[in-house]
């Protein structure tokens, strides 16, 4: 046991490290820092940068454009780009519809989407839930009849993140109500300029407008674009679920975060506006914050280093998401306590300008992070996992 | 001992209960958040008319006399229909002022065009920087001759941008005094914001504001003693407008886990879910009673009444932010859409512990007072 | 709406008090401030002096021993008596059988037992609880099989509390297992001396010996001793739920107890046992916990009045039970905090000696009061109820 | 970065719990605690020819040089037994002082007889009413040519009982130190106690016990230093000891949801129940990280071994409290009974949390310390 990364790690860091500190542009770092939501053109410009270095798609395959990474590579380089305050890659593209492409994709297939989806040429959004079906997904309805060699859809997609900005969705779709729900599932590439879908903004608690309704409406969809066999849909989305352990806990982000929470207690204390008592409360808040994180961050490494030694980390999945995003929400409740009633008030344009205090976007960011316990699998659905693994009920 | 209503105040609640579910449906309130002042002055006046502005005030002067109970009762059902008008403002806080300064000739006057629905006003006390909910102003008020000249800078003017007058503290060479402030004053300057919870906030800058001492509302030495009497009711106010609140919150997710159907069978079905429900529950009633303390409690000797208001607070808070969480847990992702109610309750709910102390900040106020049940 | 108890109230609260500080034996009161067990004798004589008084049965029927007092009254005197420190009736005599005997006994059964326990001159316990059926109580499996003008008893029971120092046992038994499990079951009185029973003690992990098994083995009760009709014993035993609400949350005695952290606090601060950052810490404790019991007494006091009004108060009974039961094991948590390390070791015979420190039995309290939260319909049971009655499912 | 056990480390693991499984069953334990020691030396001897008292112990001395992650696996194992053994007394905490006082000479031949299993030992450094967990004892040495006079008390001295000698920190002119006192010595008194959690403990009375220098086993001004580091191995001890526990607590918790059955259904079936037990299972997978760090952190540089290993008690001590009383919980009325594991699984789990330094004062001990992840 040692917790101690190699010496091939530790160059690894250095690598990643000296990268971004040449390659993150400023203007994206202080965006970050005052957690302003990034236009579609600066990710895109982010994630080209890291897809010419090859780092855009680390976990996926290598000969389609990823990297032989081990697990501690892939959670060092995570931890780096969080704690640089890179932004993320996109997540559709890199973490979902990457991967089902390179495993599951036709030749053709990969060869037309995998170089441009890497590099942001294309942008996907994800067409899964509907609503009537939340948690449980399996019970879609949005229908995908065979007519010759096209699909027609039809049909409503709900709280599709970034639908507005999307060229392609990937979906679930039924093209089966025969037998059991999961069986009649497909998975489909959708062109979002095909005649007959419309985009409907849905606005958010925190003033975003990042979720979206979908409709279809006699969409016709060319079977070629059909990822493996019909009614196999369910198996490719549920190959999606537990992939990427490494990640799921987001400690790097929430270690940086810690690091804003203590200078903000440093700034707040020393300036009096936090009284002895309440400074001394406030440091317990951040101590049982941070032994949380570090049992979290060590839970982490833990499952890293088994997926080396190829175990299995079973209910691990589970268990990171549900404490990962509960600290995620704890901290965003601890700035907003910070902020007090200076707090009250929305930044006059919170998405674009930074000219406020940090106490503007403490709201929204905690409204924000109300949703990570809810999407993804909500942390009761986790629940109902870690307890079929361990009672197998 | 006795938690029944009288007469009157039933039929108080029953009206105002009434007024709210039937002028203030959600889609109304979502409209008035989307006009230039954010709330409805139509609304404003249909409180005048059924005498919701007059309840404080004295006989005297056109109220009512009435005291917590009354309050409670305005405030709760103003929580279920999450009323952005500025009653806190300018009949609590404001309002409050006014009265616990022994209102004299020309207030008298001020507080009949409050009543009608004629004039509004604000207070500004909250100021950056010092120490969290300080009542010792970092705001200068300055005497030379038969004025005052205040300088300074308040924050977190609740409804602050619409107020025809404004209620400044400001420390004088003799302690701090409340002075009334004309908003069109000269020196005055008003930034408007939107909060979160859609009520509208302003940033008050005074730079050498001139006050006639007949304007001078408070005298100095006297400021804190009437602005924490004042607090203490705006917090009492505060929770049975959070109890109104967590009320309508419970009614809507108990509703939602019996219609939304999920694996085959309502949500509510699940006994996990069944259990985080119940969890609400046991909250909300706990609330409702330190709400019911909190009114009580305005109209007694310090010590005790602010004791008794921040443990209502503090329960409140605690309180407020579990409903709220579950309830947005339990909606799943409809839940924080700005189109469905619960996620704007929840916004307001996490508004209304951040005003005026937090829960911690009141466990530390009753630590400081050497805790709640010494007598 | 008025927080104040009336004149009445007042002068019945005085009237109380004065009879509580003439009448308590002082050795009970020490023994009670000590925490220590009662013996059979103590609680006996205890009960005979206010049984003197017309008090050791308030709730019951006037005609039957009790008072006409109202909710408000009944209130006042539980606070009265835990803040006097003085012991609580005997619960299965007091609150259990008597007021069935009085609601659904024979006429004989009333002259035959009524009297005797009030006075405590025979001693009940409860026969409930089996082995298989614990919080699903209806699907118990002790049979009674009617012989003549006998019922032959054979069976099981768990968890009796004071079966050791039981003269009779009221227990529910199964008459018929043919139809709804709740159908078959009824209310029978047993004399605890018959041939055929076997009491074996159950030791708890706090040391004490409170809790037994009781076998049955041919056991012959006369039918005479079947309270009401034969089925019908469910519906009796459900009376007593939520019978008793205005005692059930316990804040007489959870005030109490605050007291003594309160004066524990004071101790160990002032004698330099916690510095000033643990006292601290600790006021802050003990402030969140004066919160909830302040919520938790006027919740409290509301379905008193609303009692006093007439009106039904649907989940309070499990709201009350649920918040009182977890305020009575917050307090035990927080003397054993205090404790500390002296807390470790056990008195040398705590159940009859208080010469040791308050610190020795803080383990053994907080251990006795996990059962709380298990005992009377356990917590989780009292959430399905108020689920059930909000939601209807 | 790597969490893998060595091949050595994988067999001594595989050993003891072996050892444990098969000689330390839930009733064998329980007829230990009726003994009048409270234990068993048979199984202390077991120990000795296993060689797990000579684990930590360095080569030259006959020991194996072991480090944290060993003590680790036996604590572990010793947790899932609930084992009630002198092993934290003798090897962890007098062991510990000997260790890392530099053992000399005369010492060499102490630690051979306690990896012989012929030699128990016992820590006296608990004292009553002042500061919790100081570090300076109120207990004083004075010398007088070549003596030492210790004169003081001390209580909740693990197995102080049946220890041979007896390791006791007092303070000097010159700060404190620590002395080695034979159990038999003149002046000394010794108490026995039982701890609820079946471990016994002593009260130690020193009134002017005389010892000679060559039994001072730390110099003055040295003891505190000594005292912390042996406190942390402790408490890493400790940590491993709990994470036993509550792997066995949980093992057991599943199967009795899966057999219990109840409206005839196994109770694990009731999703309330689930979510409990997987609450359960998120506190053990973080107490185990945390057990594995404070093992690593133990021979790191003070400050770092102080945060580490005072995250780690916070963290085993919050979950260590939600498992064990969820189980209880979950059990019902067997978890209470004397008879049935759990209880006492609790109750050790109590102890632990109590013993030098429960999770609140490790968190101040980190608020101290400036923070945890202050580099």
């Amino acid at each position: 046991m040692d917790l101690n990364f190699s010496v091939e790690d530790v160059a690894f860091r250095e690598e990643v490290r000296t990268f971004l500190a040449s390659s993150l542009p400023d203007y994206l770092c202080a965006k970050m820092i005052k957690r302003l939501h990034l236009t579609k053109d600066e990710t895109v410009h982010w994630q080209r940068i890291l897809n010419a270095r090859g780092w855009a798609t680390p976990s996926w395959p290598v000969d389609c454009g990823g990297q032989s990474w081990s697990p501690s590579q892939r959670y060092i380089f995570q931890e780096e780009m969080a704690l640089a305050h890179a932004p993320e890659t996109q997540p559709f593209n890199v973490n979902m519809i990457g991967p089902i492409l390179a495993k599951f994709g036709t030749d053709e297939q990969k060869a037309k989407f995998l170089r441009s989806t890497a590099n942001l040429d294309i942008w996907w959004c994800q067409g899964f839930s509907e609503p009537g079906a939340g948690s449980d997904l399996a019970s879609l309805k949005t229908s995908a009849v065979r007519d010759g060699n096209h699909y027609l859809i039809n049909g409503q997609k709900i709280w599709t993140t970034q639908a507005q900005n999307a060229d392609w969705m990937f979906a679930l779709v039924r093209t089966d109500s025969s037998g059991r729900k999961q069986e009649g599932i497909s998975f489909l590439l959708i062109d979002m300029t095909t005649h007959g879908i419309t985009v409907r903004p849905i606005e958010t608690i925190d003033g975003g407008h990042d979720a979206n309704e979908v409709f279809f409406d006699d969409v016709r969809v060319p079977t070629a674009n059909l990822i493996g066999e019909e009614g196999k849909g369910w198996t490719y989305a549920k190959h999606l679920l537990g992939n990427e352990r490494s990640g799921i806990a987001r400690i790097g982000l929430s270690k940086e975060r810690l690091k804003q929470l203590r200078s903000l207690e440093h700034e707040l204390s020393a300036s009096g506006q936090l009284d002895e008592r309440e400074t001394v409360g406030l440091k317990r808040k951040l101590a049982e914050v941070e032994v949380q994180l570090r049992a979290l961050e060590l839970t982490q490494l833990r499952v890293v280093s088994a997926d080396a030694h190829g175990a299995n980390a079973g209910a691990a999945a589970s268990i990171l998401k549900i404490k990962g995003t509960e600290l995620q929400q704890r901290m965003t409740e601890l700035v907003l306590e910070l902020a007090g009633p200076e707090g009250l008030a929305l930044a006059v344009d919170d998405h674009t300008d930074g000219s406020g205090g940090w106490q503007n976007p403490a709201a929204q960011f905690y409204f924000t992070m109300r949703k990570v316990s809810i999407f993804g699998g909500s942390n009761e659905i986790q629940k109902n996992i870690i307890a079929k693994t361990m009672l197998g009920l | 001992m006795d938690f029944e209503l009288s007469e009157e105040q039933r039929l108080l609640k029953d009206s105002v209960d009434r007024l709210i579910a039937k002028e203030y449906r959600f889609e109304r309130r979502l409209d008035f958040l989307r006009r230039s002042e954010g709330w409805s002055r139509q609304t404003w006046q249909g409180f005048a008319e059924m005498g919701l502005l007059a309840l404080p005030f004295a006989e005297e002067h056109g109220g009512f006399g009435s005291g917590g109970v009354e309050t409670m009762l305005v405030m709760e059902a103003f929580g279920r229909g999450l009323v952005v008008e500025p009653y806190l403002s300018t009949v609590i806080l404001a309002g409050g002022t006014i009265r616990h300064s022994g209102a004299s000739g020309r207030m008298a006057e001020t507080v009949e065009r409050i009543i009608a629905g004629e004039h509004l006003m604000a207070l500004a006390h909250n100021e950056k920087g010092g120490p969290r909910h300080s009542l010792e102003p970092q705001t200068r008020a300055k005497r030379s001759g038969a004025c005052w000249t205040l300088t300074g800078s308040k924050i977190a003017v609740l409804h602050g941008a619409t107020a025809d007058e404004l209620v400044v503290s400001a420390t004088t060479d003799t302690g701090s005094a409340l002075f009334l402030v004309p908003a069109e004053a000269e020196g005055i300057s008003v930034s408007p914001q939107k909060g979160y919870d859609g009520v509208p906030l302003a940033e008050v800058t005074l730079e050498g504001v001139s006050v006639q001492t007949e304007f001078v509302l408070c005298e100095p030495g006297m400021g804190e003693k009437v602005l924490a009497h004042v607090i203490a009711e705006a917090n009492a106010a505060l929770c049975a407008e959070a109890v109104g609140i967590m009320g309508d919150v419970f009614d809507t997710t108990c509703e939602y886990l019996l219609t939304r159907t999920q694996f085959g069978v309502p949500i509510g079905s699940f006994q996990a879910l069944q259990h985080q429900a119940a969890d609400m529950l046991i909250e909300l009633e706990l609330s409702r009673s330190m709400a019911i303390l909190a009114a009580l409690s305005i109209d007694s000797e310090p010590p005790v009444r602010e004791r008794n208001v921040s443990a209502a607070k503090a329960q409140i808070g605690r309180s407020g932010r579990l409903i709220g969480q579950r309830a947005i847990q339990l909606h799943g992702a409809i839940g924080i859409t700005e189109e469905y109610k619960v996620g704007h309750s929840f916004k307001r709910l996490t508004a209304i512990d951040a005003m005026f102390g937090n829960a911690d900040w009141h466990i530390d106020a009753i630590v400081e007072a050497g805790g709640l049940y010494t007598a």
